[in-house]
C-alpha cells in the first residue's frame, strides 16, 4: 500500500477510535463504543503491516502473539476489584513500548533537531510512565508497603534527578546518536524519576496516580507520533491524554484536594483532626434485620470495604428481601467511594443491581433524613461527618453522603479502624449509629439468613 | 513542515478528547480508564514500524519488544474493558430495557 | 501527502464542530448562526493569497473582489452577532447577574 | 515570514475559532466567545499578509476596506427583525468569495487533477450559495414574490443543469486551463443551479434554506481551503458547515418535516386539511384589560406577528404591569417561532425582558391548563391545534405550545389570515379564544394604556 492510501487509513481508524469514545459515554453504547474503539486498532495494526517497507514479519508476529496472550490471560482472570492494579500493568507496558519506539527511531537517518526532541520525550515520558506504574502496582498489589515512603533530603534529591534529565537530554540533542552515553543516562534516568515521582505518595492515593500516568502514557504516544510523523499516534494518544487528565480532576475534585497536594505531600501529615470520642453502639445481625424488617426506605452507601469483602452479590440479594417486604431501596453512590472513578458502579454492574436503583450523592442529600435505614457498607471517609463540620479535619470540604442524618445509621466494618484517609470518624459514635462489626459480607449474609429463615 | 500539520491535528484531537471525556457519566468512568488505556496502545503502529524497518537489527529487537508489550496493553485493555462492560449490558436486559 | 493531512484535519473538525455546536442551547441559535457565517468568510484567507500573489493580473483582481466580498462577510457578520449578543448581555445585568 | 511561523499561527487562529465557538454555547461567555471568534479572524489574515509571497498591498487594502465598511454599516442598520435577510446577504458575499479564491487558484502553476477536483468544488458550492443566497435573501424581503416558484418540468430542467453541472466539471477537469470554456460554463451552470434550487422553495421556508446554505459557504470555505492546502480554511470551513447543519436538522424537527420536503416540494400542496369552520369570538383592549387584570398567571406566545409589529417592547411593558399587578407572568418560546431558531429569543432580549421568565415548550405544555391567559402574539402555526388534532393537516404532528388548553387564550393578529403554512387553525374558533384584531404593537399598546390610565 502507499503512504498515502495507508494514511487515508489512519484517518479512518482516527474516526472510529473518535466514534468509540463517543459511544462510551452512554450504558447503552458503551459496548459497541469499545468495540468500534478496538476495530480502529485492528485496522491502524493491519495498514501499518501492509506497508511495503515492513521487511520481517515473523519476529514480529512471535512478539504480537506473545503480548495478546499475556494480556487476553490476564484480562479474563483479573477480579473486579483489582482494575486499578490491572490498569497500573497494561500502563506500565504502554510506557515501556513508547520508550522503545523512541529508541528504536534514533537508528533512523536524517532525523532533525526536533524529531530528535519528540524522540527524547517519548522517551522520558514513556520510562516514566513504565517505573512509576510498575511502583504503583506494587504499592496496590501489596508487592511492596502501599505506605508514603518519604525521607528527608526527598525533594533535593528528586530536583538532583530533574536537573540531571534535563541536562542529560540537551547534551544529548546536541550530539544525538544511538551511542551516546547520555541516551543511557536519559533512559536510566526517566526510570528512575518515575520510581521517585510516585514513592512519596501512598497506596490510596494511587488511583490518582495511575489515571494521571494513564494521561502520560497517551502523551507519550503523541510523542512518539511526532518522533516518526505519524497522525494515528497523535490523535489516539491525545485522546487517552485528555481522558486521564478529566479523570483525575474529578479524583482531586472529589477528594477536596488538589492535585499538587496527591503528588507533593504525604497524606494527612499536615493537619489534626479533632479527637473524636463517645460511645459506640454495637449491633449484632439479629437487631439490625429487626429494624430492617420494619424500615419502609432504605439506603445503602458501599465503599472500598465492599470491594474488598466482595460483598456486592450479598448485598443485592438483601436488596432484593427487603424490596420484597415493601421497601423502597436505593443505592447512594459517592463519586470516589473505592479505589476509582465509577468503582462501585462496576462492582454493582456485577452483580446485577438494577440500573435506576443507584443514585448519586447530590441526588440522595436532599433527601436523606427520610432514610429510615443507611446500611454503610465498608465505606468510610465518605460518609465522615467531619469533612462537613470539622474545620481542622484534613477532609474538610470533602463532599459527603449524609448518612448521619438519615434516621437510622448501620455501619458495617471489621473494626474502628480508619478509611483510607487516616482520619477519625465521629459517625461511628454518632446516637443514630449503630457498628455491625465483621467482614461485610459475612454480616450481610446473617443478615439475609435472617431474613430467609 | 509535516510537523506544523501534526501540531494542528494534536490541537484538535486534545479539543475533541476533552469534549468527548468529559460527556462520560460517572458510572462509566472505570470502564472509560481502561477503555482509553487500551487506545494508548496504538503505540504499537509506531513499533511495527521500527519492528519491520531496515535501519539495522537493534532497531528491530527495541521495536520487536515494544510490539510485545505494547499487544500486553491493546489486548489486555479492550478485552478487560469489554468484560466490565458487558456487566453494565447484562444488567440493561434484566431490566425493562430502554434505559440508559 | 500534504491532501491527507487535511483529511485528517477535516475529519477532526467536522467532529469538533458537532461537538461543540451541538451544545448551544435554543435561545443563542441565532447569534450562532450569524456568527458561524462571520466565520464562513475566513475564505478572505485565500483570498488574500490570491490577490497578493504572482500568478498574474487576473488573479490577483479576482483575489481582491474576493477580498472585498469576504470582508463584507466577516465584518458584517461579527459586527451584527456582537450586537445581538450585547443585548443578551444586558438582560443578564439588569438581573441579580450570575444567571446564565 | 516563514511558511512554517504562519502555519503555526494558523493553529494559534484555529484554536481561538475553538474556544469562540465553545463559548458562544452559553449567554454569560457568547459575547466574549463572539470576540474570541473576530480575534482569530484578525490573526489570520493578519498572518496571511505577513506572509512574503504577497506583493502588492495597496489593491488589497482597498478591498478589504471597502468590504469592513459596507459589511460594518450593515450590520449597524440591520433591524433585529431582518437577521435572516442579512444572514442570507452575508452569506452570499462569503460564497462569491469562494467562487473567486477558487478560479483565482486555477492561474497557480503545477496544480494536481485532485487540487483541480477541490478547486471545482470550491467553485460550485460558492456559486450556489451565491446565487441562493441572494434569491433567498430577495424572497425574505419582498424584493421578490415570496411563492414558491413551480412549473411544469421543472424537475427535469434542474436534472438537465445537474447533468450539464457534472459534465462540464469532468470535462474541465481532463483539461484544465483558465481559458477552458468549461470554466465558464461551470460558472454558469452553478449560478443557475443556486437560483432553481431556491425558486420552489416558499418565502417561510427560506429560514432552513439560509441555513442550509450557511452550511454550504462553510463546506466552500473547505474546498478552497483543499485547493489551496490551508489548514484554517479547513477548520473554520467544517465548524461552519456542522453549525449549518444542526441548526437546519432543529428547525426541520420542529416542524414536522424532513429537509428533502422542504427543498423539493412546495409548501401544503400535498394534503388538504380538513376545513375548520365556527363562531369567532372578537374582543375589544378594554375587556382584554378587565380580564388580564383579574388573572393570576399570564403566558405570553410570541410568533413571527410580533418580530412585524416590533411589539416586543411594548410586551415587556405589559408584562411588567402584569407582574405588579400579581400576576405571573412567563413567556412560552416555540423552538420555530419566528423566522429563524432562537429568533423569538434575541427580539426579548433586546426588550429587556428578563431571562427566567422565558420557558420552552417542553416545559409549558405540561402546566398550560393553570394558566389563567395566554396571550398568543402573532403566533399562529406553532399554536394550531390541528397539528395535535387533524391527520388530514399538513403540519400534522408537529409539536405546538397547547394554549387552546389554557383557561383563556387571546389572539392577537391583523385578520382571520393563516400564518406561514398557510394552515387554517382552528383555534381562532375555540370557546375559549377571543381575537384582539388589529396590530400587535396597537393591540398591546392600547392594553397597557388600559393598565395606566
Ligand atoms: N474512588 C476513587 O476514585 C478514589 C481515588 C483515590 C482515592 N480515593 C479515596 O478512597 C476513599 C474511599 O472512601 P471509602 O469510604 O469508599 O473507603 P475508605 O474510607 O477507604 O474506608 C473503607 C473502609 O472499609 C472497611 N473495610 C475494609 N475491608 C472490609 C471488609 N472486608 N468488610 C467490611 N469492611 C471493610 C475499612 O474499615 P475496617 O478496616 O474497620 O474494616 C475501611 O474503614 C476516599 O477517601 C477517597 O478519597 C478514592
Ligand atoms: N423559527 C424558525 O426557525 C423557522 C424557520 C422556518 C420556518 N418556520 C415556520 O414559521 C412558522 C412560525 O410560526 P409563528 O406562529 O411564529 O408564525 P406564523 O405561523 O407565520 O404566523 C404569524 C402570524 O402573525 C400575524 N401577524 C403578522 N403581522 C402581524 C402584526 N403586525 N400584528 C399582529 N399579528 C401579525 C399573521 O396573522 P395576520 O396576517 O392575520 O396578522 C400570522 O398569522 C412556523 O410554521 C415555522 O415552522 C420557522
Amino acid at each position: 500500500m502507499s503512504t498515502v492510501m495507508i494514511n487515508l487509513w489512519y484517518v479512518v481508524a482516527a474516526a472510529l477510535f473518535i466514534f468509540g469514545l463517543k459511544q462510551l459515554g452512554s450504558p447503552a453504547t458503551a459496548v459497541r463504543g469499545n468495540m468500534l474503539s478496538s476495530l480502529a486498532m485492528v485496522i491502524a495494526i493491519a495498514v501499518t503491516l501492509l506497508n511495503k517497507e515492513i521487511l520481517t514479519f515473523e519476529l514480529i508476529l512471535v512478539a504480537a502473539i506473545i503480548g495478546a496472550v499475556i494480556g487476553a490471560i490476564t484480562a479474563q482472570k483479573v477480579e473486579m476489584t483489582s482494575m486499578p492494579e490491572m490498569v497500573a500493568l497494561f500502563n506500565g507496558s504502554g510506557g515501556i513500548a513508547s520508550l522503545m519506539v523512541g529508541w528504536a527511531a534514533l537508528y533512523n537517518m536524517g532525523n532533525t533537531t526536533f524529531t530528535d526532541v519528540t524522540i527524547l520525550l517519548s522517551i522520558v515520558i514513556g520510562g516514566m510512565t513504565f517505573s512509576g506504574s510498575i511502583l504503583a502496582w506494587g504499592k496496590l498489589s501489596e508487592v511492596m508497603t502501599s505506605a508514603a515512603v518519604v525521607f528527608g533530603a526527598q525533594r533535593i534529591v528528586n530536583a538532583g534527578i530533574l536537573v540531571g534529565l534535563i541536562a542529560c537530554s540537551v547534551l544529548f540533542c546536541m550530539d544525538p546518536s544511538v551511542d551516546s552515553p547520555y541516551l543511557y543516562a536519559v533512559i536510566a534516568l526517566s526510570l528512575l524519576f518515575g520510581v521517585m515521582a510516585v514513592l512519596p505518595i501512598g497506596g490510596a492515593d494511587m488511583p490518582v496516580v495511575i489515571s494521571l500516568l494513564n494521561s502520560y502514557s497517551g502523551l507519550a504516544a503523541c510523542a512518539a507520533g511526532f518522533a516518526i510523523n505519524n497522525n494515528i499516534l497523535i490523535v489516539a494518544g491525545s485522546m487517552v491524554g485528555a481522558a486521564g487528565i478529566i479523570l483525575t480532576n474529578i479524583m482531586c475534585k472529589a477528594m477536596n484536594r488538589s492535585l499538587g497536594h496527591v503528588l507533593f505531600s504525604g497524606f494527612g501529615a499536615v493537619k489534626q483532626a479533632t479527637k473524636v470520642e463517645g460511645e459506640v453502639k454495637p449491633i449484632v445481625a439479629e437487631d439490625a434485620f429487626l429494624i430492617l424488617e420494619a424500615a419502609q426506605s432504605v439506603t445503602f452507601v458501599p465503599g472500598y470495604g465492599m470491594a474488598v469483602a466482595q460483598a456486592q452479590h450479598v448485598v443485592r440479594e438483601l436488596g432484593e428481601l427487603l424490596e420484597k417486604n415493601g421497601a423502597e431501596v436505593t443505592y447512594a453512590i459517592h463519586p470516589v467511594a473505592g479505589r476509582m472513578p465509577g468503582h462501585m458502579n462496576v462492582l454493582l454492574a456485577e452483580a446485577n443491581v438494577p440500573y435506576d436503583q443507584l443514585v448519586e450523592m447530590e441526588d440522595i442529600n436532599p433527601r436523606i433524613d427520610n432514610v429510615d435505614v443507611a446500611v454503610v457498607i465498608g465505606a468510610n471517609d465518605v460518609v465522615n461527618p467531619s469533612a462537613r463540620n470539622d474545620e481542622n479535619s484534613p477532609i474538610y470540604g470533602m463532599p459527603i453522603i449524609n448518612v448521619d442524618q438519615a434516621r437510622t445509621v448501620f455501619v458495617l466494618k471489621r473494626s474502628m479502624g480508619s478509611g483510607f484517609s487516616g482520619v477519625d470518624n465521629p459517625l461511628f459514635f454518632g446516637d443514630n449509629t449503630r457498628m455491625l462489626f465483621g467482614d461485610a459480607k459475612q454480616s450481610i449474609a446473617a443478615v439475609v439468613a435472617e431474613f430467609k429463615g | 513542515m509535516e510537523a506544523v500539520f501534526l501540531a494542528m491535528v494534536l490541537m484538535l484531537s486534545i479539543f475533541l478528547g476533552f469534549e468527548l471525556i468529559s460527556k462520560v457519566p460517572a458510572t462509566l468512568h472505570t470502564p472509560l480508564m481502561s477503555g482509553a488505556n487500551a487506545i494508548s496502545g496504538i503505540t504499537i503502529v509506531g513499533a511495527l514500524i521500527s519492528a519491520g524497518g531496515e535501519a539495522g537489527a537493534m532497531s528491530s529487537y527495541l521495536g520487536a519488544a515494544a510490539v510485545m508489550f505494547a499487544m500486553i496493553n491493546v489486548a489486555g485493555g479492550y478485552l478487560v474493558t469489554n468484560r466490565m462492560l458487558s456487566m453494565f449490558k447484562k444488567k440493561d436486559t434484566s431490566q425493562t430495557g430502554g434505559k440508559s
